[in-house]
C-alpha cells in the first residue's frame, strides 16, 4: 500500500477521529465523494463508520432543499461504531447543502463552500435572505474557507477540451482533493478507481485527476488552510478488509448461507426502498446460481419463494415496511407448512409510506404479531452493516434446522451505512447441514409432519420417489399432515409450533453485555442503535460510570439467561428508534420496569444524546 | 415441463394417481369429473406422480391438490400461480398444474395469473369456472353474469362479468382452451394438449356447482340444446357446429357471424381454425362468442410457442457458471477494493 | 301470544334451564331445527344463548363424520350467558352425528336417536364396529329414545302424495315435534314459520305441519318418555325483544350507526368465513341507502372503503384473520389519512387459513401491533352477539369524533352465536354528530390537518368549495399537510397521532367490575369469553368466593381506571382463546404479573373448565 | 361523471388547476408534459376543481396529485382504482381521476386496474408508461422489452412485456386510448376524449424517464422517424401513415399488413377505423401492432357505452327506496319474530 503524501511545510495536529460531510446537490457526485474518502481511510488503517443521506425524490430541481445529497465518514484512530453525531469539517457544494447542513458542523468547525454558487438564484432557492458568505453570520461561528471551486475546476481541466458541463462535473474530484489534503489521506485509491471507471473516456479521466490534484494543490498553497489534520490507523485486528455497506452484505451472507448449505438462493422482491439494492446485487451473482425474481408484487413475492423452498430451494424475500405488511398472510402460510423461508425487513420511517429514504426501527411489532393466529416465527436482527452479512447465516441456520420461516430486521441506517469489514476465511465459516430424506421405497406412507429432537419436520423434495405428500394452510393433523378440524389436535399443533419456536433459545449463545454484570443500569438495545449504544455506554464506562450495554440479535426467542441478567441492574433502559417496542415485549415478558429513550425522527441516536439520557440514571 | 421418461417405469394406472384422502366436494359437484379426467390423463404423459406438482389457492376447486397422489400445495387465496412460480423455476424438472376457481384465480388471484401467463413459465394452469363462490357458500364471481342474484347480491349483480380466456389472451397467452366437465373425453383431451404444451397452459373448465349455481352451463351439457350452443374448434378445420353440422362462422370484416350451410354458402366461406397464428386475434375473437348471441368455442383456441421464462432465467446462470466458474465464495468477499491490515 | 300446549297426564318437572342440541347430516335441516327452539323458547320468554357448529365442507358426502351439523341450544328461566357446557338432551339423527356429540350428553341425560339410519352404511361411515343402539354401550350411560323418524314421518305424510326425499326433509320437523313436547314448547312459531316459508308449495307446508305435529304426539303417546319439562318464563327487563345473531347485530349496528350519524353505509369487503354474513345482510337493507361493494380482494376492499370514507361516505371494511392480514399496509394509509373509516374482523382459527368455521380470539396482537411504523389505531371489541350491535355504535362515535380508523373485533362464535336482543327504541339512541368544514369563500387556504381540541383534524368533502387539498401516505406536515420529511415535525406527527389515540381514554366510560372491588382474583376477559366468564365469576360469588370479574370492550385504549384496579387483587386471571395476547399487553403496559388460562381449540371456554381454574387462586 | 356546470362559474384557465407545490420531478422529465396538458385542457369540462379528485398510487408518475388544486389522494402503491372506486361510488358527482405507472398499475396493481375496467365506472385512469420503475430509481417494469438491462437486470430482463391496452381490452374496456407526453395537441385531445367518455377510460400515455430510461421511445418523437413509426387512428378514417402518408393498414384475413399506397392499392383497401364496434376485436388487433413491424397506433382505439356501475348500483338503492320507502330503523330493528316482555 503505498501513499502520495507530499511532504509540507503546515502544521500538522494528530487526531483520535475525524467526521466530514460532503453536501451538496443531487448532481453534484456527493455519495461518490463520501466512499472515496472512506475507502481511502479504511485503506491508511482507520476504522470508519459512514452514513449516507439521500434525497426523497430523484432528482430534485437543481439547488433546490430538497435536492441536497449528502455523506457523512467517520474515520478513527480507535474502533468506532457511529458515523459521528456532529461533523468537524463540512463541504457545502451550494446555498441549500449550507441550509440544510449547518447545524452539523461542531462551532468552531472548518466549513468549505463552492463560492460560485452562492450567486442570487442560488441564495433564492436555498431561501436565504442575505449571502451568508458576506453577511458574517457564518464566519464568527466557523473556519470559514471560500473557495470558487467552480472556477478552478474548469481551469484545470481546460486543455483538455470538455464542455462546461462535463468540467462541472469533476467539481466533487477537486473537493476531494481539498479533503485528502487537510486530512492527509493518498490520492492512490481514488487515482485507481478513476482509471476502473472512467478508463474509456480518457479525457474524463483526466479532467478528474485533474480537479483531484487541483484540490490537493489548492490545500497545500493556500493560506487560508493553515493546518493539515493527521488521524492514524486504528489497530485493527489484522486481516484483509474490505468496505461494505449493510445492504451488500446481506446479498453476500445469503450467497454464502447458500454455499455452505449447499442450497440455491432463490431471492423473491418486489424492489422498494431501502431494500431494493439487496436484489441489485443477488442479480449480478448469477454464477453463484442465484435465482433473483423481480415478482409482480409483494405478496407473489413471498409465496414464491415458499414454493421455491417447497421445491428445495434457498428461498429468501426481501422488502421494507409496507411491503412486510403485505406478506403478513402468506408468512403465515409458511409457518403452516413449517418450511425454511427468511423474510428479510429493510425498515424504513413509517407508518404507511412514510418517510421512505429515512430510517427507523418501528416494525419490530410488526415482526412479532403481524399476523393472523397465533404464528410465531423467530425474530432476528442485524446490528451493524458488517453484521447483516452473520445475521443472515445464523438466520438460514435456523430455519433449516428448525423448519421454520425466520424474520431479519435490518434498517435504512445499516442498509446504506458502511464500514469495514475484516473478510472472514471461508474455511472458517460454519457449515450449515441440511437433512433431506431420501428416496422411500418399501410403500410405506411418508409422514411429513413427523418432527425430530428439534421438534422439525422433514424438508422432503418434490422429485424424491415415495415422498409424494400434501402441505397447505388448513390445520393439519400432527405426524400425518392430513387436514384436521379436532380440537385437541389444535391444541396440539399450536402448542408444537409455539414450543418449537421458543426452544431455539437452547441453542442461542447466551446474551452478554459490555461493562459491569451488575450495576446502576443496564441499556438493552436491538439493531441499527447498536454503534450509537456502545460508543455511548464505553465512554461512560471509561468514565468510570456504572453502566452496562446489552444488545439483542435474537429477538424471538430471546436468549434463555436474558431475565436473569435484567435483575442485575437497578434500572433498565431501552433506547430505540420507535415508541417502545422492545420494552413493551420486556416488560410483558419480564416484568422488568424498563424504561424507554425513543426518537421517532427518521434520524440515528446520537452518542451525545444516549450519554445524557444514560446519565441520568447514574451517579 | 420436462418428460425424462424413467425406462423401467412401470405403467401407470389413474388410481396411481389418487390419495387416500376421502374426497369432500358435494355429492353431484363437478370438480369429481375433472379430478377423474386428470387421474385418467396423467398416465399418459409418463410422467411418475412423483415429479408431479399440484398447487392450489382456496376455494372448493382448489381442495384438488388433496386427492392427487403427487406433491402437493394447498395455498392461500389467488396465489397459487405465484407459488406455483417458485416451485417451477426452483426445479424446472418438475411437472406443475395449477387448479384454480374462478373466484380464486380471477378475483383476488387476477394479478398473478396475469403475470404467470405473461412470463409463460411451462405449466399448467386449470381454471375450474362454476361462476360463483362455492367454498364460502354462494356469492358471485368476476365471471357470473350480470345481474345474478346470490347471497351477495340479493338484487342482482351489477359487475360486468370477465372471459377468463379474454383475460388470457390480453397476458399474451400461449396457450388457451376451454372444456366442460362433463364432457369427459374432450375434457381429458384437452388436458392432454395442456401438458404437452411448452410454456404456460391455461385451461378453463365450465364445471357445475350444483350446490349455489346448478345449471350454469346446462345450454351446454343439455342432449337438446348443446350441439347448437357448442362450437368445438380443432386446428385446420372449418367452424361448423349445429346438431346437424349445417351451422358455421364467418368472418364479417374483423365481426364473426353465424351462417347457415348450404344456401349458397359452402365450407370454404368459413373461418377456419389456427391455433398457431402469429397474433393472437383469433384467438381473442373467439374468447368474445358467447351464448345466445353464438355458439360457445371449446378446444384450443391457441396454442403457439414463445421463449420460456424459467428456461431464460436457468439459461443465464448457465451462461455465467460458463464464462465465469462456478462462483466462489473467497472471490466474492475479495471483491472491489480491499487492504490488509497487519 | 298464544300457546298450543295439549294437556297431558305425564309426569312434569321444573327446571332452572336447559340445554339440547340437535345434530345430524348436513343435510338433515338441524340449524333451522335449533333456530326454531331458540325462537321458540325466547318467545316464552326464557332467556336463551346458542352455539351453531358447521362442518368446514358445503356439504361433505352424506352420513359422513366431516358432514355432521350440529346445533345446541340453552333456555332458561334466568339471565344466561352462554350456551351451556354440556347438553341435557341430544337429538341424533344418524350414526356419524351420535359418534361426534355424544360426549357432549350429560351422563343420564336423554338421547334421542333416529333408528332408521342405523343401518350398515351408515354405522360404517361412523366407524362404529358394531351398533351402539344394540350394544347395550348408550343404554347405560343414557336414558335413549329410540324412534325411526324417518318411518313415522313417511308415515306422517303420505297422504301428500310427495316423493321420498322431499318426505324425509320434514325430518327435522318431526325431531323438533318432539322437543317440543319434552320442554313443553308451543307449536305456534313453528307453525307460522312454515307458513311463511312455504307457503308457496302447500303441500311442503302441510308435509312439514303434520311431521311438527306427529313428533309432539309421538312425545305425548310414546311411553319410552315419562316425564316433560318446564323451564318457566326468566324475569327480563320488559320490552320488545328478538333472538339476534351476532353477525346480524353488526350488520344492524353499522346501518343504525349510519342514520344516526347521517352518514350512508359504504361496506367493501371481500367473502371470507365467518363475516360473510354481514355483507349478505348489508346487501339487502338497499333502501337504507348501504352500498355494498364485493370487492376484487380484501386490499380492494379496504381502499375502496378508504376512498369512500374520503368522499364523505361510513366507510367500512369487514373480514377475517387472513382478509385482515392483507389489510395491514392499508390501514397504515387510514392511519396516516386520519379518516373514519371501521374495520371489521371476525376472527376464526388460525394461523393461516386454520380452521375457517371455527372460533378463536388470536387475532388481538394483529390488531395492535400489524402495520408497519407507529400506526396506532383504537380497538374495540364486542363481548356478546347483541353487544356487536353496540360496540359498532360505539366504534363509529370513536371513529368520526377522533378521525381515526378503528378495529372492531368480533369472532365466530359471537358471529353465528344468538341471544335474545331487547330491541331498543331508536330515539333512545345517542345521535352521532359529525361535523364537516363548510365551503370557504375568503380564498384563504385550507388547513386540512389542523386539529380540534381532541386532535381530530377537519373532515372536508371532496365536492366543497374552497376545502380541495391533498392527502397521502407519506409523513406530513402538521397543519398544513403537505408532505413534509424534517426530522422534528415526524416527531411530533408520530407523537400526535399516538396522543391522539390514547387521549380517547379520556373520554371513554371506566372499567367496571362484577363482584367486590378488591379480594382475591379478579378475573380479567375480552371478547366472546364474556359470557363464559362472568357464569363462572357469578357461580363462584354466590358460593362467597372472592373473585372478581372485569371485561374489557375497549382495548386500545384501555380504559384509564383500569391500571389502578389491577393492583387491587392478589391475583389476576387472564382466560383467552389464545395463547396470552392479552396478558402480553397487560403485563407489558401495567407490569402486573397476570396470570393466563389459554385454550386452543376452535371451540369457546366452558363455564367448568373456567370454575375450576379460577378456585385454583380462591380459598 | 357529473358536469352540472353551475352557471355563475368563472372561465377557468389551466393555472386554477395548480396547485402551490414544487414539481419535483427530475428536470427533463415527461411527466411535466402531460401535467401541463391536463392542467390546459380541464377548463374545457367545465368542470371547477372542487368537483374534481386525483387519485394515485406510488411512483414519480402518482406524485402527480399534490400538483393539481382538486381534491387529491396519493394512495398506496397499485390501489388508486379501488381508492377511486370507493370515491366514485360514494359520490358519484365527483370527476374522477386515476394517475399511475406502469408500475402501479400494471405489477402491484393489475388486479385492480382489470376489475376497475370491467366494472366501468365512469372515471378516467391515465397510465404513465416509461417502461420502468423511477421511483425506486431503474428496475423493469412490465412494460419493458425482453432482454432490457436495468438494475434488476443486469443480465437483461427475462420477462415478455405486458400491452397494457392489451390487458385493457382483455378486461371489457369500453375506452382503450393511447398518447404520447410529448405530442401536447394529441395528448391533449386524448385527454379531453377521455374525459367525456362515459365509463372508465382507459388512456396509456407514452412518457419519457429521462434517467433511467432515456429515449424509449425516441422512435415515436423523433423528427424523422416519428411519422412511420406512428398510426394516428381516426375514426371513421383509412388507416394511413407515414411521412408522405403513403402507407397504410390492410387486414388479410384477420391479420394486419402494411402496404404501399398507389401501386394498385387505394384507400379503400384499407382497413378503416371504428372506435364503436360492438366487439372489441379491431381494438385488440390494434392492440397488438408493435415497433418496429408494424407502426404504433395512437389516439382513440375504442369508445362504447356500456352499463355503469355506478349508476346501476345507485339505481338499486333508489329503486328500493323507492319500493319500501326510506329505511326506517325501529322496522329494521323490529324485523322478524319479536316478542314482548311485560
Ligand atoms: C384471503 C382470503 N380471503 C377470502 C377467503 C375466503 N374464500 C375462500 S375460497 C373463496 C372463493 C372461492 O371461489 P372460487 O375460487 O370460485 O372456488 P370454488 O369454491 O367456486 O371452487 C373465498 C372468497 C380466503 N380463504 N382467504
Ligand atoms: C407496497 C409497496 N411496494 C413497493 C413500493 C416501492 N415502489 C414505489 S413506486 C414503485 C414503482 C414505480 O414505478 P411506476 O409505477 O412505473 O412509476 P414511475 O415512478 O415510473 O412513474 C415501487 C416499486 C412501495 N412504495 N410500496
Ligand atoms: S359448493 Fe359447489 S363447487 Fe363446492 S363442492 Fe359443492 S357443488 Fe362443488
Ligand atoms: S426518475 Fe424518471 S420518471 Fe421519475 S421524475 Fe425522474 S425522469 Fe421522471
Ligand atoms: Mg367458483
Ligand atoms: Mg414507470
Amino acid at each position: 500500500m503505498s501513499t502520495t503524501t507530499l511532504e509540507t511545510p503546515k502544521k500538522t495536529v494528530h487526531l483520535e477521529s475525524a467526521t466530514v460531510r460532503f453536501c451538496g446537490d443531487s448532481g453534484d457526485g456527493m455519495q461518490l465523494a463520501g466512499t472515496q474518502l472512506t475507502t481511502t481511510s479504511a485503506i491508511v488503517g482507520n476504522d470508519v463508520a459512514t452514513f449516507p443521506d439521500f434525497p426523497a425524490e430523484i432528482r430534485a430541481p437543481r439547488g433546490t432543499l430538497a435536492g441536497v445529497s449528502g455523506f457523512q465518514i467517520h474515520f478513527a484512530a480507535k474502533e468506532i461504531f457511529t458515523p459521528g453525531d456532529e461533523v468537524d469539517a463540512l463541504v457545502a457544494m451550494n446555498p441549500a447543502a449550507l441550509k440544510t447542513n449547518i447545524d452539523a458542523l461542531i462551532p468552531g468547525g472548518l466549513l468549505i463552500v463552492n463560492t460560485e454558487a452562492f450567486d442570487k438564484k442560488g441564495l433564492e432557492q436555498a431561501h436565504f435572505a442575505s449571502n451568508p458568505l458576506e453577511d458574517g453570520s457564518l464566519d464568527q461561528k466557523y473556519k470559514v474557507i471560500k473557495v470558487d471551486m467552480t472556477k478552478i475546476t474548469r481551469e484545470a481541466v481546460a486543455a483538455l477540451g470538455l464542455s462546461q458541463k462535463e468540467a462541472d462535473r469533476c467539481r466533487n474530484f477537486f473537493a476531494m482533493g481539498l479533503v485528502f489534503w487537510l486530512y492527509d489521506r493518498p490520492l492512490d485509491p481514488t487515482l485507481r478507481y478513476i482509471e476502473d471507471k472512467f478508463g474509456k473516456r480518457p479525457d474524463i479521466a483526466e479532467a478528474n485527476r485533474k480537479a483531484l490534484n487541483a484540490g490537493y494543490n489548492y490545500g497545500e498553497t493556500t493560506e487560508a488552510m493553515a493546518v493539515k489534520y493527521i488521524v492514524d490507523s486504528a489497530h485493527l485486528p489484522p486481516g484483509t478488509y474490505r468496505s461494505i455497506v449493510g445492504n451488500t452484505a446481506t446479498a453476500l451472507g445469503l450467497v454464502a448461507a447458500s454455499k455452505l448449505s449447499g442450497h440455491d438462493v432463490f431471492y423473491g422482491t418486489y424492489p422498494i426502498t431501502p431494500a431494493s439494492d439487496i436484489l441489485h446485487e443477488l442479480a449480478r451473482f448469477k454464477n453463484y446460481r442465484v435465482m433473483t425474481f423481480q415478482a409482480e408484487d409483494e405478496i407473489a413475492a413471498i409465496t414464491s419463494s415458499i414454493g421455491a423452498s417447497f421445491a428445495g430451494k434457498m428461498g429468501v424475500t426481501g422488502s421494507s415496511g409496507p411491503g412486510i405488511a403485505l406478506k403478513g398472510e402468506a408468512m403465515g402460510l409458511a409457518v403452516m407448512l413449517e418450511l425454511p423461508l427468511l423474510v428479510i425487513n429493510v425498515q424504513r420511517g413509517g407508518p404507511s409510506t412514510g418517510l421512505p429514504t429515512k430510517t427507523e426501527q418501528a416494525d419490530l411489532l410488526q415482526a412479532m404479531c403481524g399476523r393472523n393466529g397465533e404464528c410465531p416465527m423467530p425474530v432476528v436482527a442485524a446490528q451493524s452493516p458488517v453484521d447483516c452479512f452473520y445475521i443472515v447465516l445464523e438466520a438460514w441456520k435456523i430455519a433449516t434446522r428448525y423448519m421454520t420461516p425466520v424474520i431479519i430486521l435490518t434498517d435504512g441506517y445499516l442498509a446504506n451505512g458502511s464500514e469495514p469489514w475484516k473478510i472472514p476465511d471461508v474455511s472458517e465459516l460454519e457449515t450449515i447441514e441440511v437433512k433431506h430424506p431420501g428416496p422411500s421405497v418399501n410403500g410405506e406412507p411418508f409422514m411429513p409432519y413427523a418432527r425430530d429432537e428439534r421438534l422439525a419436520r422433514p424438508w422432503a423434495l418434490p422429485g424424491t420417489p415415495g415422498l409424494t405428500h400434501r402441505v397447505g394452510g388448513l390445520e393439519k393433523q400432527n405426524i400425518t399432515g392430513n387436514v384436521n378440524y379436532e380440537a385437541q389436535n389444535h391444541q396440539q399443533m399450536v402448542d408444537l409450533r409455539a414450543k418449537k419456536v421458543a426452544d431455539i433459545a437452547k441453542e442461542l449463545p447466551p446474551q452478554t453485555v459490555e461493562g459491569p454484570d451488575r450495576g446502576q443500569l443496564l441499556v438493552l438495545s436491538w439493531g441499527g442503535t447498536y454503534g450509537a449504544c456502545r460508543t455511548a455506554a464505553r465512554n461512560l464506562i471509561a468514565q468510570g460510570k456504572s453502566v452496562a450495554h446489552a444488545h439483542l440479535r435474537y429477538l424471538n426467542p430471546m436468549p434463555a439467561n436474558l431475565g436473569d441478567l435484567l435483575t442485575r441492574y437497578d434500572h433498565v433502559l431501552i433506547p430505540e428508534l420507535n415508541k417502545g417496542q422492545l420494552r413493551l415485549l420486556i416488560r410483558g415478558t419480564y416484568l422488568v420496569d424498563a424504561k424507554g429513550f425513543n426518537k421517532v425522527q427518521g434520524k440515528p441516536f446520537t452518542v451525545s444524546e444516549l450519554m445524557t439520557e444514560f446519565n441520568k440514571y447514574l451517579n | 415441463m420436462s418428460t425424462d421418461a424413467l425406462p423401467a417405469l412401470p405403467v401407470l394406472k389413474a388410481t396411481d394417481f389418487a390419495s387416500d384422502q376421502d374426497v369432500r366436494w358435494c355429492p353431484g359437484c363437478g370438480d369429481y369429473s375433472i379430478l377423474a379426467q386428470m387421474k385418467k390423463m396423467l398416465p399418459s404423459l409418463g410422467i411418475p406422480p412423483h415429479k408431479i406438482v399440484f398447487v392450489s389457492g382456496i376455494g372448493c376447486s382448489s381442495r384438488f391438490p388433496y386427492y392427487m397422489s403427487t406433491y402437493g400445495v394447498h395455498s392461500i387465496h389467488g396465489r397459487a400461480p405465484a407459488v406455483a412460480t417458485g416451485v417451477k423455476v426452483a426445479n424446472p424438472e418438475l411437472s406443475v398444474w395449477v387448479i384454480t376457481g374462478d373466484g380464486d384465480a380471477l378475483s383476488i388471484g387476477g394479478n398473478h395469473l396475469l403475470h404467470a401467463i405473461r412470463r409463460n413459465l411451462d405449466m399448467n394452469i386449470v381454471l375450474f369456472n362454476n361462476q360463483i363462490y362455492g367454498l364460502t357458500k354462494g356469492q358471485y364471481s368476476p365471471t357470473s353474469p350480470l345481474g345474478k342474484v346470490t347471497k351477495s347480491t340479493p338484487f342482482g349483480s351489477v359487475d360486468n362479468p370477465l372471459s377468463p380466456l379474454s383475460v388470457a389472451i390480453g397476458a399474451e397467452a400461449t396457450f388457451v382452451a376451454r372444456s366442460i366437465d362433463v364432457h369427459i373425453k374432450h375434457l381429458g383431451d384437452v388436458l392432454h394438449r395442456a401438458a404437452e404444451h411448452r410454456g404456460t397452459s391455461f385451461v378453463e373448465v365450465y364445471q357445475n356447482c350444483n350446490i349455489f349455481n346448478d345449471k350454469a352451463f346446462e345450454y351446454l351439457t343439455d342432449r337438446d340444446t348443446k350441439a347448437d350452443a357448442t362450437l368445438e374448434v380443432e386446428h385446420g378445420k372449418p367452424m361448423i357446429f349445429g346438431k346437424n353440422r349445417d351451422k358455421g362462422i364467418r368472418l364479417n370484416g374483423i365481426t364473426p357471424e353465424v351462417v347457415e350451410l348450404g344456401k349458397g354458402i359452402s365450407e370454404d366461406d368459413l373461418l377456419f381454425h389456427d391455433e398457431q397464428l402469429e397474433e393472437p386475434t383469433l384467438a381473442y375473437l373467439l374468447s368474445r362468442m358467447r351464448h345466445p348471441e353464438f355458439p360457445v368455442p371449446i378446444g384450443v383456441l391457441r396454442s403457439v410457442e414463445r421463449p420460456i421464462f424459467e428456461e431464460r432465467l436457468h439459461a443465464q446462470i448457465a451462461d455465467a457458471v460458463k464464462k465465469r466458474g462456478e462462483g466462489d465464495l473467497n472471490e466474492l468477499f475479495q471483491a472491489g477494493e480491499t487492504w490488509v491490515v497487519k
